[in-house]
């Protein structure tokens, strides 16, 4: 299994065969096709991330030591954001995805041309998705909470 | 068509901007416009010249800068047609300007029960702060709602009229839909009911002519930065004696006649409004806009932004998938729409690609899109520097977006 | 002296000036500072290349003034020490930045019976929005007395306070006295009893290195035209404790998350404070300004000032006639006096004439002059760009003034 | 006995018969010190003036169809400024107060150099006296009001 740094790197390097920002959108595009429809039932309230221009939906579920990501969104570019977002994250640990610092969004230019501070989709999932990771974490090992 | 737009955008230095090395289209001109080169060497020239605080002082300086500010003062009660130079206070912009009001009316004008109507298509600058007085003094916000156009209700409009109905704020042009609201109308009903009328002009000042005593209105808001004008000034006009009767907003230097610890006297009008150090340098810079607006001439700009218009919704219409939002008999300068099957956020961030800089989303007016039941739109606004060759370059960048999603 | 001040006096262009055909000696610093070249050039580039509303476009302008203005807001927060740049609020000035807290206070803090600290030498806008909220809610405002010399008596201080004290807020440095308030001492005093401080900073951060996590003060006001930045933009630093507690002051554009006709729920801190759109080419030449000043030094700046300062105190003072306001032990910047038997608005009037604007009057701060029992002083306050030459042509127009009136 | 208009022209030009910005001061601070001393009573608040940097007290009379004035200042310009301003409007009748324009102020130079707009003496000087004309006439000739 690809580690999370693997995962990542394989972004950068699938968005930098791009010299045309107009392949990399379309790029985003189709990722954001491919990413499995989440159903109904994640679209709710709850799941909604703030802070981006279109609606976010993230939820996740916890097998066997590992954090699962299912998102939504009803923008397609956002929808491609959100699959590479889960494509890297989806599948590793808590501690991982504490520990794992988010360079692959600056590496793979996404930083200059996707965030306008506050429209910044990208970053409020990588938030979400933390937070996610650390409710786990402290679910599964109340003690850490008290570190 | 008398302007010569050609030679206008040369005096917009920013226009002649490349982006992603495609030339800047820029039809974001609600959220804010661009400066002239006379705005920005009229900001140079006081910082180099003239600055200095004002009215407090007796050195040359001082009394210079006083005098050209208020100066100033005069310039832009001249240019919405307001009988005094002291009925114009000076705010940070359109969004200060109706608080100073809302909050005005909270402390001393509202009762509970009482009522303030509003429309559904009102920015959230012109909605929160009368919902929030609303709330904190147990009163009712009532909201005027649209027909199938994208026009205000008359007819719910004076059902709505209550003994309880405290004041009417509306938009004058909307900057969503860009429907211009009947305001003479509202304002008559109202005066023949004894309400007052506040206005929000935002969206109107720079696109049609505003004579405010011909309306008569109580109230009217506009921001410097969506005129052409420096950032960080806006324009509330009152009447006199509406200034009179409200309370001051806020507190502190230059607003004070006498004050001891105990208690204070508060200043004249204008002065009483204008607490702290004015923003100088921007009553200075929206005064230079509108000597600029004024040269070019206001008719001319109507004229030829009202065929722009025209013609922008006429090219949009034609692209198929396309659907324009709002349909009102009269409109202007606005225009909202969207792309078949394709996200507003989307749009916009394609259209941005192409060097064309639209704004998408929800404008301000959550609860706009929640009547139209739409997720945003992208918009288009038009500007006196914009061109028949820009609005043709965004409809083939629109298609261009269109085979994207294909 | 590490100062080439014949060199920084080149950066503004306005020190370059002749008033009434003599060169100008600009001697009123308290009331606003004159703009470096940089400052005045960073608003010009603002306005030629990335001028656009911000935040809530996806557009390549509207992301770049973005950028810019929140990289100032990290510049900002850098400059004072704060730990988070979400704890920095831009302002109109100072005085909204007080009246942003007062009214926090009303709202949501201040029950009848409560009780708020100032001192006797407060500037208006530290001192009547206080006396508002109390007047308003039923709570009392209480004063620090003088000493001889001009600064607050401690013990005084430590009496007035009290279980119902809700808030402490003093000036750093005072406008009319120059002195230093013994700010870290009431701090700690106020927070081992559970009380907030907040401090009027706007005659402090030009002058003296500023750190907010050091003093630990809970609120930090200034104003960016008094510190060598454009008008029109100020700066309220608050712990975000304190800023998640307060109720937001204005309501409107970009400080909302959601909102329907009925309620709103609003954005996180900072935008909850920021209604409407922000003075971004205020906040972009305020951060040029600070840049500006880091590459000076603030300790070479606060060396050279001190010991101006000290030179100028010395002159004055042996000049016949010619009487200090204030002599506290820790002062700054600010020279007031009086000329025996001329009154103030008298001496300022002529001192004019030689080219020498410094201020007369009571300098906001009435209450302060009946404290002192004087009808005004005349104030002379110095910048780092200010010369000995200076402080020497003001003696000698003294001088003159004083022959003037035998 | 000179006319309003005469009395104002007299003003202009002794003003203007100095080149030198400090010889027009020179000249006010005289009129200043010429000023007879309005005595303690006229400096009560109720004739306080706003507006004016340095206080100014202004008082009149009426005798005979005609209007008295006595002034008082703190500061000697200001004073002198009082000065000027007697002489020229007191011992008018009402209706040539009110139908005089003040356009000497401008023509000896004094407009420029003594009104930062708010500090500005000299015009809450000529206000307050056009009140108190209007209001002698009009208790003397209630029916004015009725116009
Ligand atoms: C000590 C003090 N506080 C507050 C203010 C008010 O600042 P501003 O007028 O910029 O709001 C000033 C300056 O006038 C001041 O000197
Ligand atoms: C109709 C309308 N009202 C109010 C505003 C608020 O203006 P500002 O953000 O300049 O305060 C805007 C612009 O954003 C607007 O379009």
């Amino acid at each position: 299994m690809q580690s999370i740094q693997e995962k990542a790197d394989q972004i950068v390097k699938e968005l930098n065969q791009f010299d045309d920002w107009l392949d990399k959108y379309q790029y985003i595009i189709d990722k954001g096709k491919e990413l499995p429809t989440a159903g109904l039932e994640i679209k709710i309230d709850e799941n909604l991330i703030s802070g981006c221009q279109s609606k976010v939906w993230l939820t996740s579920e916890y097998r066997d030591g590992r954090v699962y990501f299912k998102g939504e969104s009803d923008a397609l570019i956002t929808r491609g954001l959100v699959s590479m977002v889960i494509q890297v994250y989806s599948g590793c640990t808590p501690d991982e995805i504490l520990s794992f610092e988010p360079k692959f969004i600056e590496q793979a230019g996404l930083s200059q041309h996707l965030s306008p501070t506050r429209n910044n989709g990208l970053l409020s999932m990588i938030k979400q998705i933390k937070l996610y990771a650390l409710a786990w974490k402290i679910r599964n090992n109340p003690s850490t909470l008290k570190k | 068509m008398k302007l010569d737009v050609d030679a206008l955008r040369n005096d917009f230095p920013i226009l002649q901007q490349r982006v992603y090395g495609k030339p800047l289209i820029y039809l974001d001109n609600a959220a804010t416009t661009q400066k002239p080169r006379e705005v920005i060497q009229a900001i140079t020239n006081f910082y180099e010249q003239l600055n200095s605080n004002v009215h407090r002082g007796n050195h040359y300086l001082s009394a210079k800068a006083t005098d050209t500010m208020e100066q100033a003062r005069n310039d832009i009660a001249s240019f919405i047609h307001a009988p005094n130079p002291e009925e114009i206070i000076f705010t940070h912009g359109t969004t200060e300007s109706i608080n100073l009001v809302a909050y005005g009316f909270a402390k001393s004008l509202l009762q509970p029960g009482d009522e303030i109507i509003i429309s559904a298509l009102e920015h959230h600058s012109n909605l929160v702060p009368w919902q929030q007085v609303c709330l904190q003094k147990g009163a009712h916000l009532k909201v005027i709602p649209l027909d199938d156009t994208g026009q205000i209700r008359f007819d719910a409009f004076q059902n709505l009229i209550s003994d309880r109905t405290r004041l009417i704020a509306l938009a004058h042009v909307s900057n969503v839909l860009g429907t211009i609201l009947p305001i003479e109308e509202v304002i008559k009903i109202a005066h023949q009911n004894g309400i007052p009328v506040l206005i929000d002009g935002a969206q109107a000042v720079q696109h049609l002519p505003v004579d405010v005593s011909q309306l008569d209105c109580d109230f009217y808001a506009f921001s410097g930065h969506k005129i052409y004008g420096p950032m960080g000034i806006g324009i509330l006009y009152a009447k006199s004696s509406w200034l009179q009767k409200l309370p001051p907003f806020q507190f502190g230097g230059e607003m004070i006649d006498i004050v001891s610890f105990e208690k204070t006297i508060f200043s004249d009008i204008p002065f009483k409004f204008e607490a702290g150090t004015p923003n100088v340098e921007g009553v200075i810079g929206l005064a230079a806009a509108l000597k600029y607006l004024n040269r070019i001439g206001l008719d001319n700009i109507f004229d030829y932004e009202t065929e722009l218009f025209h013609y922008a919704l006429n090219v949009l219409s034609q692209i198929n998938g396309v659907h324009i939002v709002g349909n009102a008999q009269k409109r202007c300068s606005v225009i909202s729409f969207l792309i078949d099957h394709i996200h507003p956020y989307d749009s916009g961030t394609l259209l941005d690609q192409f060097g064309i800089a639209v704004r998408s989303g929800n404008h301000c007016a959550q609860p706009l899109m929640n009547v139209l039941d739409v997720p945003g739109t992208v918009r288009a606004s038009l500007s006196f520097y914009n061109t028949r060759e820009e609005i043709d370059a965004l409809a083939s960048a629109i298609e261009k977006v269109k085979n994207f999603f294909l």
